[in-house]
C-alpha cells in the first residue's frame, strides 16, 4: 500500500453527514412519538398480549374449524352474485377511468386549472370509505345489488384513476415528443404513443380493483349492498363460525384464482 | 420509386388459438353476467319514483351536515386515525420478515417462497371485521383490538407490496457487494435495505391513509373508530348526520393525503 | 431554407439556451452542430421545429417565421420537419410497422389513424423507407426487440415515412457502438443525398463531425463560435468550441492512431 | 357462585378468570341498540355514570350495532353488562351461559309484538291468505322480524320451511323500515316487523299508515335485556340489579333512558321468560336456509 | 499470478461463454481484454472471483485452484480482488461514504458494519481513496447526485478502500463519454502502477486498449484469440478479433483523425 492513511480531524468518522443524522433521529422520534400517543389512546400496549390473550384468540380460532363444507352449496348463488357485481363495476370503472385519469395526468394535460380540479375530484372519490358509499346508495336505491355495483364502481374508480393516471405521469415522454415532432395532434399522441405503453399496466390494474372489489363485497353485504357479505353478516351474527370460515375460504380461493389468471394474462400482455 | 406493400404479418396458429379462447370466454363471461345480473336488479324499482323521491329526501340533507354533531363525529374520527396509525404501524414492521420469505429474488426454495406468498394472501383475504371479532372476544370491545384487527390484515398487503418492491430492487448493487466478500446480513444491511427503505416507508403511508378509511368499518362492532356512529346514523335516516359524518372524512382524509404525498415525495 | 435571425432563448430557470444566433442553412445542406455538453446543441435544433420557443429573434423555416406558429400551423410545420432522438424515441411495446407509420400522423385525419385506416399508399412508402434502411425483415417485429442500431434505423425510417424537408437529429449515435455510429451516420448522408432534404445533426464528437457534414456549426454557452466547412476546421476551431486547447483525449483514441494505420 | 371478592380478582384491566364470583376493578357495559326500536341510541355513558355512582366500581360504556362480537366478548368476560336484543340473549345464554337479570319496558309493556304488514288494498285478510306471496324480512336473524312469525307460520300451517313451501319468495330487507318499504312499493306482498315499525317511516312516508294495514300478530316476545356473565360475583349481580332497578325512581334517569333508548323503565327478568324465544330459535337452528 | 489452465465455462442454457483458456497474468499487470459483444469478455472476468464458475479446468489465483472455493474461502478471495463495474453499482440512495466503507466489509465483522462501528483507519483510508480519486468534497453526497464519471470514480475509491491485490473492471467507461472515459482509464492505470495492483480490465475499443494497456488479450466466441503487448496488435490482430478485415469504422473517427494531427 502506497499510502498509509493518516487519521486527521478532517478524516470523517461516520458513514452520513452530521446533518442527516440529526433529521434521521429527528424524523424517527416523531414516528415513535405519534407511535407511544396512539397506544396510548388506544389502549395499545404489549402487556395487553397476556395469557389471557391468547387464550381467548384460541379459543375463538378453534371455533372457525372445521369449516363446514356442507354450508358451500348456501353460498354459491351469492358469490356467483358477488362476481356478477364486481364484473361489472369493474368493467364500468375501467371504461370511466380512461377520460379521467388522462385529465389527471400532468404529462398529457397541459392547463394546470383543469389538471387540479380533476385530481382534486378523483382525491374526494377515494377518501370516501367503501362502506359509507354503500350505505348511502342503499338508502337511495333500496337494498339489493344495484347500490352495491354503484358504490363498488365508484370506490374502484377512484383507485383506479389515481393508479392508471400516476402509470401515465411515469411513461417515457420521448415518444410522445416524437409522434407531437411528426405532426400528431393531442389525440393521436395518446393513441400511439402513451396506450402503448400503459396498457399492460392497465390490464393488470383493473384486475387488481376486480380482486379488491370482490374483497370489498365482503364488506359491502354487511349494509345491504348484496353480495356474500349478506351471508358472512349472517352467519357472525348466527354464531355459526365454521360457516364464516367456509366462507371465508370460498373467497380466499376465489381470489387466489383470480390471481393465477391475472398473472397469466399480465405475462401474456407484456 | 416503385412501392411495395410489406408481406402480412405472420401470426402462429397457437396465438391465434389463444386469441380466439380468450375472446370467447372474455364475451360468455359478459353475456352470462349481465344476463343473471338483469334477474337480480330490478330495474323497475331502482328507477321507480321513489328513487327520485329519495333523492330529494336524501341528498339536500346530506348536503347540509348536522354541525351540531361535529364534536361527537371529530372525536371518533380522531379515535379512527389513531388505530390507523397504531395498526399499520404494527403491520409496516411486522410484514417485512414475510416480504422477503416472498420475494423470488432473496429466497431462492420456491417452496417457502410460494408459502410466503400464501400466507400474506391468506391474511389479506380474512375480512378485517371478523378478526375484530376474534379480537373483540380476546381483549374486549376497545380500539386495541380494532388496532390489532387493522394491523392484521394490512400485513397481508403491505407484505405483498414490499416483496415486489424487493423484487425489483438492482441486483447488480447486490453482486458488486458479493464480489468484495460481504456476508449475506452485510449485504442485506448495506446494499438491499438502503434500497428498498424509502418504497417501504412510502407503502407504510399509503396503507395508513387505507387504514383509516379501512377502520371506520370496526365500529360496527364494537372495536372503536366511526363505524357505529355511520351505522346508528343511517338507521335512523339521520342524513344531516351522515353528511358531517361525510364532510369530516372528505376533509380529514384529505389532510392525510395531502401529509402523506408531501412526506413520500420527501422520502424518495 | 432555415434562418436564425439574431435568436436567443431563456429557459424559464434563466438558463440561457440561445444566445443571439444568426445563422443562415440552405436547402439540401448537411449541418453538423458541435460543442460541450450543455453548449446548446440540443435547443438550437429544437427550436426549429418548435419543442422549445425561443424568447426573442427570429426563426424563419422557407420564409415564415415559425415563432409565431401554434396549434394547427404548428403541426404543420412539424410535419414538414423531421425528428431523429438519441434514444430513438419509439414506442417500445408496438411494431415496428406502427412506429414508422406513425409517421404520417401529421398527414391523416385523426379517427383513420386511431383505427389504422391508413391509405394503401402510406403503407408502402413505410414498408419503402424500411428497405432503404435495410430493416425490412422486422416489419411486424416489436421495437423493443432491436438492438439500439436497428432501433434508430427504424426511427429514421420513420423520418423518411414523413417525407419531410428537413430533418433534425439530436445526438442520433449517441447510444451507439462505433461501427453502428457509422452505419448510421452513413444512411442519414445518404438520404441527406439522395433525397436533398436539409439535414443536420448534432454531434458531440467532432471528428465524426467532420467526416461527415458539408458544414460545421460550433456552438459554446448558447452562441455561435464556428461556422463554415469542415475543412476549415483548426486547431483554433477547437480552442473555441471547447475553451481550451486541443488535447488527444478530445477524440476517442487520439495517438496510437497513426501507429494504426501506418 | 361464593363470594370472594378480594381472591379473585387478578388485577387485569378487565377482570377475567373462570371462578366464578369476583369483583373486577372495571366494569365495561356493552349495548347493543335494539333494531327493534324507533330509535337507536349511540351512546351509553349517562348509564354508564349513574351505574358507577351507584356501585361505587368504575364502569365503561360500549356501543357496538353488532351483537356478535359483544356476546363473544363476554363469553371470555372481557365484558360483564351487557345489553342484549332476546335472541343475542339467547345465544349468549347457551353458548356462554350469559345470564339475564333485568329487561326493559317500553310502552308500558315488557313484551313486544311482531305484526303482518300488507298493502291496504291488496285484499289480504288474514294469515291463510299469505299462502304463496312475497315476504319481505328485515333479516334472518331478527327475532320479530322473522323468527317468530316463521314460527308462528310453522305452526299454524304445519309446514317445515316457511320461506320456501308457504310462502312464494323471501325478499332480505335490511331492516324493519326497508321491509315496510319494500311492502308499500309493491315489491313484496307482505312484511313481518316489530309493532309497529311503519311509525319510524312516517316522516318520511306519511302515506304509510293509509296505504298499509296489519293483519295479524304474533305472540308475545320478551323485550331487549340486561345480561351479565357467570363469572360476577352474586353480591355485585345484586348490587347492579338493584342499581339498574332505582333509575325507575329517578326522573333524571327515566327521562334519559327514553329519550336516548326509548325505554321507559327497567323491569326485573330471569331466563325463564326467555325460553319462548330459545324454543322458537330451537325450531330453525338447522332448517333457516338463506336464498 | 492469476493462471487459466484449460478453463471453460458453460452456461446452464448451453452459451459457451469461454472454450479452453490457457493464459497466465502476472503481478502488477495491466491488462485489457477486448472483443466483440457477447465474446466472454465479462465471462472470463467474472470467472477470476468467481461471480460465475466454469464448468472445468482449473483457475489459479495466486497458486491455488479457486474452483474449489466455497462459502468463507470465496468470500476471502473477494476480499482480495476488487471489482468496478460499467453501471457503477453503487447504492443510490447511500452516502458516497457507505458506498465506499462498504468496501471493508469483506474486513468488518457483520455486527460492527451493520452498526457502522468501523475502526477510525477504515474511514481515514476512505477518506484517502476518495482523495486519490479527487471527489473527497462528494463524501456525503447521495450517490445518485453525481454524475456517471463522478459514480464510477467512486466505484474506483471503493475498490480502493477494498485494498486489494486485484482490480477487476468490466468496462468502466462504457456509459461514459470520452473525456470522462480517459480521466476514468488514467486513475486506473496510475493506481495499478503506484499499488502495484494487478489490474483487468474489458473494453469495447481497441484504440483506447491499446492507449492504456501493458497487454492486450483479445477474445472471440469464448476464446482467446490474441495474446500479446499492445505494440504487437497489427491488422491481423483485427480480423481475429473482429473477425473481418479491419474497416476505418472500427475506430471512431477513422480517416480525418491525420488531417487532425498534420
Ligand atoms: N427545459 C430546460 N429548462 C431549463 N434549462 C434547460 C432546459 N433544457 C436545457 N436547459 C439548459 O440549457 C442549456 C443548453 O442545453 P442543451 O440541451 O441545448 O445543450 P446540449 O448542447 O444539447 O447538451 P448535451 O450535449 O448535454 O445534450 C444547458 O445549460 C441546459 O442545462
Ligand atoms: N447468465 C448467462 N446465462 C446464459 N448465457 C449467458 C449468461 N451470461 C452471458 N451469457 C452468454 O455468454 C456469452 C458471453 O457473454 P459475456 O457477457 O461474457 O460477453 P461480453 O464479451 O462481456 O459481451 P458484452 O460486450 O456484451 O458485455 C454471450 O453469448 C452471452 O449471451
Ligand atoms: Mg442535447
Ligand atoms: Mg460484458
Amino acid at each position: 500500500m502506497s499510502s498509509t492513511p493518516n487519521v486527521t480531524s478532517k478524516t470523517p468518522t461516520s458513514v452520513v453527514s452530521g446533518k442527516t443524522k440529526a433529521r434521521m433521529t429527528a424524523i424517527l422520534s416523531v414516528i415513535i412519538g405519534f407511535y407511544l400517543w396512539s397506544s396510548f389512546e388506544t389502549d395499545s400496549f404489549i402487556t395487553n398480549f397476556d395469557a389471557e390473550f391468547w387464550t381467548n384468540t384460541w379459543n375463538m380460532v378453534i371455533q372457525l374449524f372445521p369449516p363446514n363444507w356442507n354450508y358451500a352449496q348456501v353460498v354459491w348463488p351469492k358469490l356467483i352474485e358477488t362476481i356478477h357485481m364486481a364484473i361489472i363495476a369493474t368493467t364500468i370503472a375501467a371504461i370511466l377511468c380512461i377520460p379521467l385519469s388522462l385529465l389527471a395526468a400532468n404529462n398529457i394535460v397541459t392547463s394546470k386549472f383543469l389538471y387540479n380540479i380533476v385530481k382534486a375530484f378523483l382525491n374526494i372519490l377515494r377518501t370516501i370509505p367503501d362502506i359509507i358509499l354503500a350505505v348511502i346508495f342503499v338508502g337511495l336505491f333500496g337494498i339489493g345489488v344495484f347500490p352495491g355495483i354503484l358504490a363498488l364502481i365508484i370506490f374502484s374508480l377512484g383507485i383506479l384513476a389515481k393508479l392508471i393516471s400516476e402509470t401515465i405521469e411515469a411513461i417515457d415522454n420521448n415518444p410522445l415528443e416524437a409522434i407531437r415532432a411528426s405532426g400528431g395532434n393531442t389525440l393521436q399522441v395518446i393513441w400511439y404513443a402513451v396506450v402503448p405503453q400503459i396498457l399492460p399496466q392497465f390490464v393488470s390494474f383493473t384486475l387488481y380493483v376486480f380482486e379488491i372489489n370482490i374483497r370489498a363485497s365482503v364488506v359491502l353485504g354487511l349494509v345491504g349492498a348484496g353480495g356474500i357479505g349478506l351471508l358472512l353478516q349472517q352467519q357472525i351474527n348466527f354464531l355459526a363460525y365454521q360457516n364464516v370460515f367456509t366462507l371465508i375460504v370460498i373467497v380466499f380461493v376465489v381470489v387466489v384464482i383470480i390471481d393465477y389468471i391475472s398473472n397469466k394474462l399480465r405475462e401474456g400482455l407484456l | 420509386m416503385e412501392m411495395n406493400m410489406p408481406p402480412k404479418p405472420k401470426r402462429s396458429s397457437k396465438k391465434l388459438v389463444k386469441r380466439f379462447i380468450i375472446s370467447i370466454s372474455l364475451v360468455a363471461l359478459y353475456l352470462w353476467t349481465f344476463l343473471s345480473i338483469n334477474d337480480i336488479i330490478k330495474w323497475d324499482r331502482v328507477f321507480s319514483e321513489r328513487t327520485i323521491t329519495n333523492f330529494d329526501r336524501v341528498i339536500p340533507k346530506l348536503f347540509s351536515p348536522d354541525y351540531a354533531s361535529f364534536g361527537k363525529v371529530m372525536e371518533k374520527m380522531v379515535e379512527t386515525l389513531f388505530i390507523a396509525y397504531a395498526g399499520s404501524l404494527m403491520a409496516a414492521i411486522l410484514a417485512v420478515p414475510f416480504a422477503f420469505l416472498a420475494a423470488s429474488n432473496m429466497v431462492r426454495n420456491k417452496f417457502l417462497n410460494t408459502l410466503g406468498k400464501w400466507i400474506l394472501n391468506a391474511v389479506r383475504t380474512f375480512p378485517e371485521i371478523m378478526l375484530a371479532l376474534i379480537f373483540v372476544a380476546a381483549i374486549g370491545p376497545n380500539a386495541f383490538a380494532g388496532v390489532l384487527a387493522i394491523g392484521l390484515h394490512s400485513i397481508g398487503m403491505l407484505g405483498k407490496l414490499y416483496s415486489e418492491v424487493i423484487e425489483s430492487i438492482d441486483m447488480h448493487v447486490v453482486e458488486a457487494m458479493e464480489a468484495n466478500g460481504a456476508n449475506k446480513i452485510q449485504i442485506l444491511f448495506y446494499g438491499i435495505i438502503p434500497q428498498v427503505i424509502p418504497e417501504f416507508l412510502s407503502y407504510a403511508i399509503y396503507r395508513f391513509e387505507i387504514d383509516v378509511r379501512a377502520s371506520t368499518i370496526l365500529g360496527i362492532i364494537g372495536a372503536g373508530g366511526i363505524g357505529t356512529l355511520i351505522v346508528i346514523s343511517v338507521a335512523n335516516r339521520n342524513w344531516n348526520e351522515v353528511g358531517m359524518i361525510l364532510l369530516v372524512i372528505i376533509v380529514v382524509v384529505t389532510i392525510i393525503d395531502y401529509l402523506s404525498a408531501f412526506i413520500r415525495k420527501r422520502i424518495v | 431554407m432555415i434562418e436564425f435571425k439574431d435568436v436567443s432563448l431563456v429557459y424559464p430557470n434563466g438558463t440561457q439556451g440561445l444566445k443571439n444566433v444568426n445563422t443562415n442553412i440552405k436547402e439540401g445542406e448537411f449541418v453538423v452542430i458541435v460543442g460541450l455538453s450543455g453548449a446548446g446543441k440540443s435547443t438550437f435544433i429544437r427550436s426549429i421545429n418548435r419543442l422549445v420557443t425561443p424568447t426573442s429573434g427570429q426563426l424563419l423555416v422557407e420564409d415564415e417565421n415559425i415563432l409565431a406558429y401554434k396549434g394547427k400551423s404548428m403541426r404543420k410545420l412539424r410535419t414538414k420537419v423531421g425528428m431523429i432522438f438519441q434514444n430513438y424515441n419509439l414506442v417500445k411495446r408496438s411494431t415496428v410497422m406502427k412506429n414508422v407509420i406513425s409517421g404520417r400522423l401529421g398527414h391523416t385525419g385523426t379517427f383513420k389513424s386511431i383505427f389504422n385506416l391508413y391509405p394503401k399508399e402510406d403503407f408502402a412508402l413505410a414498408y419503402e423507407s424500411l428497405k432503404r434502411v435495410n430493416i425490412e425483415e422486422k416489419v411486424y417485429s416489436r421495437a423493443d426487440q432491436l438492438s439500439g442500431g436497428q432501433q434508430q434505423r427504424v426511427s429514421i425510417a420513420r423520418v423518411l415515412t414523413q417525407q419531410p424537408k428537413i430533418i433534425l437529429a439530436d445526438e442520433p449515435v449517441a447510444s451507439l457502438d462505433p461501427p453502428t455510429s457509422h452505419q448510421v451516420m452513413k444512411y442519414l448522408k445518404q438520404i441527406n443525398r439522395e433525397d436533398k432534404i436539409t439535414t443536420i445533426v448534432n454531434l458531440h464528437f467532432i471528428d465524426m463531425a467532420m467526416e461527415y457534414a458539408d458544414r460545421i456549426i460550433g456552438m459554446r454557452a448558447g452562441e455561435v463560435v464556428f461556422d463554415g466547412p469542415a475543412s476549415e476546421v483548426t486547431e483554433q476551431t477547437f480552442e473555441e468550441i471547447y475553451g481550451r486547447k486541443i488535447r488527444e483525449d478530445d477524440i476517442r483514441g487520439g495517438k496510437e492512431e497513426d501507429e494504426q494505420h501506418s | 357462585g361464593t363470594n370472594n371478592e378480594e381472591g379473585a380478582n387478578n388485577g387485569g384491566n378487565n377482570g377475567g378468570g373462570e371462578s366464578g364470583g369476583e369483583t373486577p376493578e372495571k366494569i365495561i357495559m356493552g349495548f347493543v341498540p335494539s333494531q327493534d326500536s324507533d330509535e337507536i341510541a349511540g351512546t351509553v355513558e349517562p348509564l354508564a355514570k349513574q351505574l358507577e355512582e351507584e356501585i361505587g366500581i368504575p364502569v365503561e360504556g360500549k356501543v357496538m350495532t353488532n351483537y356478535s362480537a359483544l356476546v363473544e366478548a363476554m363469553g371470555s368476560n372481557q365484558v360483564q353488562i351487557g345489553f342484549l336484543p332476546a335472541f343475542g340473549y339467547v345465544l349468549a345464554h347457551q353458548k356462554h351461559g350469559v345470564e339475564v337479570i333485568l329487561k326493559s319496558e317500553r310502552h308500558g309493556s315488557d313484551t313486544y309484538r311482531a305484526q303482518y304488514v300488507v298493502r291496504a288494498d291488496s285484499g289480504i285478510e288474514n294469515l291463510e291468505d299469505l299462502e304463496g306471496k312475497v315476504w319481505a324480512v328485515p333479516d334472518l336473524t331478527s327475532t320479530s322480524g322473522f323468527l317468530f312469525p316463521a314460527a308462528q307460520i310453522m305452526d299454524k300451517f304445519d309446514v317445515k320451511d316457511v320461506q320456501t313451501e308457504f310462502f312464494s319468495d323471501t325478499i332480505q330487507a335490511g331492516g324493519h323500515d326497508n321491509a315496510v318499504i319494500s311492502v308499500l312499493e309493491g315489491d313484496a306482498d307482505v312484511a313481518t316487523t316489530f309493532d309497529d315499525a311503519r311509525t319510524t317511516i312516517e316522516e318520511d312516508y306519511p302515506e304509510v299508515m293509509d296505504k298499509t294495514k296489519v293483519i295479524g300478530y304474533t305472540e308475545d316476545i320478551p323485550n331487549d335485556t340486561i345480561s351479565v356473565t357467570k363469572e360476577l360475583s352474586d353480591d355485585l349481580q345484586k348490587k347492579i340489579k338493584e342499581a339498574f332497578l332505582s333509575f325507575n325512581d329517578n326522573e333524571d334517569m327515566i327521562k334519559i333512558m327514553n329519550e336516548v333508548y326509548s325505554w321507559d323503565a327497567i323491569r326485573e327478568a330471569n331466563n325463564d321468560e326467555y325460553k319462548v324465544v330459545a324454543d322458537t330459535y330451537e325450531k330453525f337452528k338447522d332448517t333457516i336456509t338463506l336464498d
